[in-house]
């Protein structure tokens, strides 16, 4: 069953994504700063405005808080509802709304409201764009429940995932990585759906296991690439998204290798790498050669200063130290 | 004054005080759990807007929100049981007082964060826009959310999209104990709405009849298209904050009885009796169903089962 | 050196604190709801308005972002300030201001300008409050570098944590269990302070440590009596601060036991609990004879329902009951 | 018009001007890591409310802020070094552009954070108050903020405390793409005023003398226990939002080149000559320094060192 394939930016697997889900699904509306006429601060929405005309493509002023809950309610009324935080950073001023109404409203309702709205941006450091651009913290509404989390780390997985994402019935957090949108892959031609809770296998390897979302897959994918010439054999797991999580897929992989190194941009504390760590020792404590690693950001605001900055992200060179570290244990 | 019309509300409003009086009494009985704030004395704001509202259209609504689901439509049974959490009401119990919904009579919930519903009820409002629906949105908020960005935000969004929906504010002139003077230098309500280049209207809180009025002239417009309207009701709670809060050390005694002498329900007792031609029969037929209606609703409540604890883990996502 | 102790509620130990701190320095405004002439909505301000004056307790509308971004700005500007949120989930109408101006100025200023303010609010499940107040996100703070995290569990570490957290250069977070402010214990007479980042033990165990903060402190405890019974022999630690955190004394409890289990009222995904799994593995995997255990809040919407709400937090109970199925393996 | 200030306040306007061109260079010349917005088109307003304050009032500024630093006296070397991310600025390159901080010189923090500079500088000025120590503080943001929650929270705080607070709003028009007009239905800011019972003034943003007057009276208000003014300065970025943005696609060339026509500094070059009784020699004289000042800077912080890597972990928390 050969597949027509074609590459495709991760930027522009979303706008697809986005294209054919407004077509389907003429309740959708996109409610954001910057995503109508413009086509988007990260070109994110680039050619929608003309297609879906701006009565579908809502441009806002500088009000995240009233535009979140303006998408929530609408997604509550009967519309499915997209809004675009564009940074990440930029969604802690619709927090309350986030948490408080959509994460609630069909547990409290019984089911009888449901909210599919669908809050979308961009984290992660990318060109020193200091503290109030670089965070990461898609690990707090990963703790909430009633929300689920994507974070797609290629164009193909974009692609997938957003499509199923706008199908979800629940709000789901959608959290691309801006370091990614000019990265390129291969997808199929025709219409595809990737479901949320299914991790993907970069890599097979047999000595350790490297669990990364986002930008971090690819940095996982750097240092096996440089362990491999060391002779070691690393499987690059990517959850691809966070709620609801492969548990599984992951714990069969650090089963088969018996070590697991969990690299994130996140800082280590209370966050998603000791998500993993914990997943180890629950589901596979037994078969685990030595302790589960998180290979994390520092725990320092994020520095301006390129010599800075440089320090406190996971590098793949940091990873290839630190996960010869470990196997030499 | 339509004379029909005008018993209706009576009913209504007699409806949503008898109803929270016996939460009052339920809940001092300690069967009631969570924290109930109670909308004795305001009762002529909720239903004096939502006399107009059709079925579909949708109310978002507060922390004081008993009586808003009761006059959108609620059944009074439905509500007493989600406050006693039982399986029995729209929210199955999981909800309670501050998290209570009822979509199949347009009820949206109530809300436990102040100015939340707000930015809601817009976008109800932008989603009936879109989808053509001719649905009317209201949003009943306190003088405690003028001041916070939900509010901000919520209107400029209603303003600048033109979209049917109305912002209705019960200026009780306190939040929890907090006089509105205190919060703000700006006391009046509806003169905010300048700042969206929005219509502002006060009215008479306690007059359920210019209530019914000015929303009417509201809802009219925003359901033609003529966009949203800012209405600031002047009301008074005469209970406290919320059950548990004697609402005394804040507030004047005189005060509190100022405006109980300004009751809404008592007044227009008297005004169908006096001059508007119904019978004191007609007025005791109209009590008696009340206390009946409510009766059911409690004995329904009492009844009902809980939720079974097996079902913890339903509808968490759908 | 016998000292003289006497019986203090929570709330009370609280109030004393403050009361020390306002007068020892004169530079401290206490900002938030209620917090002025009715003395909080818990009672956690009750007689410091008559001492000390409106000028120094500032009553506000509701308007938690307008009133953190203000006691920030005050911290900066020379002015130590603390801001009640009341209810920790009304934090989240202020995230923007506590995580990107609190958190970064320090560093970002290179040290230049601090901002001593302290962020105080209650958390947790009390009397079925429901979703809109029962949250227990202390964990996104502490994933937050630049802020520091208190989470006391009596009257005693109250008093002692919130005088030190009052006299530190950088934003605290400081947060208390509504359903503590009742709770009583022995407290010293005179003044006290207890260092942020000491864990106290609040009971020797051979066979299995607990790790608990706030309001599960005390969950541990009963559960550690419970097993007593059974002959297992449970220590009970309480880090008191989650930032910073005593990871040397929780580790050496691990060695010495063997088995760790980490109660918390907040679900367990990407949570605290994770974090001291993986301190566990960090610190002494070797040690480990069973994998480090989590029991948490279920991950639900907390339900008003008291049948579904106490299926949800971690009960005396469910903790003797994982314990044990822990020990027989 | 006083020669001796008028003087200074085109040198000043100037520096801001051949710095931000300068930073567009080096920018351009891929030197400057991060991202910048530049100032140019605006210089006036900066200038002209900086020149009535004291070294120990206060500024809060925005993600376009590099001018209002000059404007309150950080010197332009440091600003420089710290756009280069070099250790030997104020904020010693952990900042940028958007993250600059030189309380020595009471700038308080540009921001990356649209509105937060509102609820930040009312607190200041809450210090202030309490501390009575005569500060004034100075919020600067722009239209973009109008709209945002911590505008309308941050104004109700300055208004019911009464505090020694300016507001200034950099009104030009657009927030990055976005025209104001689209944004809200109000395009007046200082018509908001009157919803939180302030002072309102509109003001020519391409005049620094207007500006300047303006300011001074609102300072002088502020000082002297009199609370906040809301200051509206129409003005016009005569570049793209940030660098990198070419800022044609949603401005007409013609709007753009009739503000540029209005240049602040043109203008006031113009007046000073003709009928401010300044030579053309001291004008000449002015804009040699400014060069040289300039120079200077772009010097200092090219050889300036970058930060030490081990210093990565240095003031976290002190
Ligand atoms: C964001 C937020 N902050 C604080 C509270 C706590 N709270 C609940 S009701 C209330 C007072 C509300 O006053 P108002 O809006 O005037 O309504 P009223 O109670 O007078 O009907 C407060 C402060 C809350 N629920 N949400
Ligand atoms: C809360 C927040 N939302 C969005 C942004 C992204 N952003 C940065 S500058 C800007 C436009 C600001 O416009 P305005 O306030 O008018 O200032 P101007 O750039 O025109 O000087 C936007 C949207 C941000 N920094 N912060
Ligand atoms: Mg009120
Ligand atoms: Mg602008």
């Amino acid at each position: 069953m050969p597949e027509q394939l074609r590459e495709i930016s991760y930027v522009d697997a979303g706008v697809e994504a986005l294209r054919e889900e407004m077509q389907r699904d003429s309740t959708i509306v996109y409610i954001g700063q910057g995503i109508g006429p413009r086509g988007g601060n990260f070109r994110q929405t680039r050619g929608l405005c003309p297609e879906f005309g701006e009565e579908r493509l809502r441009d806002t002023g500088i009000c995240e808080l009233g535009a979140t809950g303006v998408a929530i309610g609408a997604a509550m009324a009967g519309s499915r509802a997209i809004v675009d935080e564009v940074f990440l950073d930029f969604s802690l001023e619709a927090m309350t709304q986030i948490i408080q109404q959509a994460a609630n409203i069909c547990y409290s309702s019984n089911g009888k409201i449901r909210a599919p709205v669908l809050v979308r941006s961009a984290m992660g450091s990318v060109r020193n764009a200091g503290p109030h651009h670089s965070h990461c913290f898609y690990g707090w509404f990963a703790s909430t429940p009633g929300l689920k989390v994507v974070t797609p780390a290629t164009p193909y997985d974009v692609k997938g995932l957003l499509k199923s994402s706008l199908r979800e019935e629940c709000p789901v957090i959608f959290i691309e990585h801006k370091a990614l949108y000019n990265s390129k892959e291969m997808i199929p031609e025709g219409e595809y759906l990737i479901p949320l809770g299914e991790a993907r296998i970069h890599r097979e390897g047999r000595d350790i296991t490297l669990v990364g979302i986002s930008k971090m897959v690819h940095i996982a994918l750097e240092a096996a690439a440089a362990l491999e010439k060391e002779g070691i054999s690393a499987e690059v797991i990517d959850p691809r998204t966070i709620v609801p999580l492969d548990r599984a897929r992951i714990a069969a992989s650090i089963k088969k290798t018996g070590r697991i190194a969990v690299i994130d941009e996140a800082p280590a504390m209370c966050g998603f790498a000791g998500e993993v760590v914990a997943l180890a020792c629950e589901e596979c404590f037994d078969a685990l050669d030595s302790p589960p690693l998180r290979i994390c950001s520092l725990p320092i605001p994020s520095p301006f200063s390129p010599v800075l900055e440089s320090q406190v992200i996971p590098t793949a060179e940091r990873v290839v130290k630190e996960v010869r570290k470990l196997m030499e244990n | 004054m339509d004379k029909k019309l005008a018993l209706t509300l009576y009913q209504k409003m007699l409806q949503l005080r008898e109803f929270e009086l016996k939460v009052q009494e339920l809940y001092r009985r300690g069967l009631l759990p969570g924290f109930v704030h109670l909308y004795v004395g305001e009762e002529a704001v909720a239903v004096g807007v939502c006399a107009n509202l059709q079925p579909t259209d949708l109310v978002y609504s507060t922390h004081r929100g008993h009586g808003h689901a009761l006059a959108k439509g609620v059944p009074g049974r439905e509500v007493m049981a989600e406050l006693w959490g039982k399986s029995t009401s729209s929210s199955g119990g999981r909800g309670g007082s501050m998290h209570m919904y009822a979509p199949e009579y347009g009820f949206m919930g109530t809300n436990g964060i102040v100015g939340a519903g707000i930015p809601l009820a817009t976008g109800a409002a932008l989603s009936a826009q879109l989808r053509k629906s001719g649905q009317v949105v209201v949003a009943f908020f306190g003088d405690g959310a003028v001041n916070s960005g939900s509010f901000h935000e919520g209107l400029n969004f209603g303003a600048v999209w033109n979209l049917p929906v109305v912002y209705v504010c019960e200026n009780n002139l306190y939040a929890t104990e907090m006089a509105f003077r205190r919060a703000t230098k700006n006391t009046s309500v509806q003169s905010r709405a300048a700042a969206y280049k929005l219509p502002g209207v006060e009215v008479d809180g306690s007059d359920v009849v210019a209530i019914h009025a000015a929303a009417r002239a509201a809802i009219e417009q925003a359901r033609s298209g003529g966009g949203p309207t800012l209405i600031e009701a002047k009301t008074y709670r005469f209970v406290g904050h919320h059950e548990g809060d004697p609402g005394t050390s804040y507030r004047t005694r005189e005060e509190v009885e100022e405006w109980k002498g300004r009751c809404p329900i008592k007044s227009l007792r008297n005004k169908l009796l006096q001059d508007g031609g119904v019978s004191l029969e007609s007025v005791e037929q109209v009590e008696r169903e009340v206390h009946e209606w409510l009766d059911e609703a409690v004995q329904f409540a009492r009844e009902s089962p809980e939720p079974e604890a097996s079902t913890v883990y339903d509808h968490i996502y759908s």
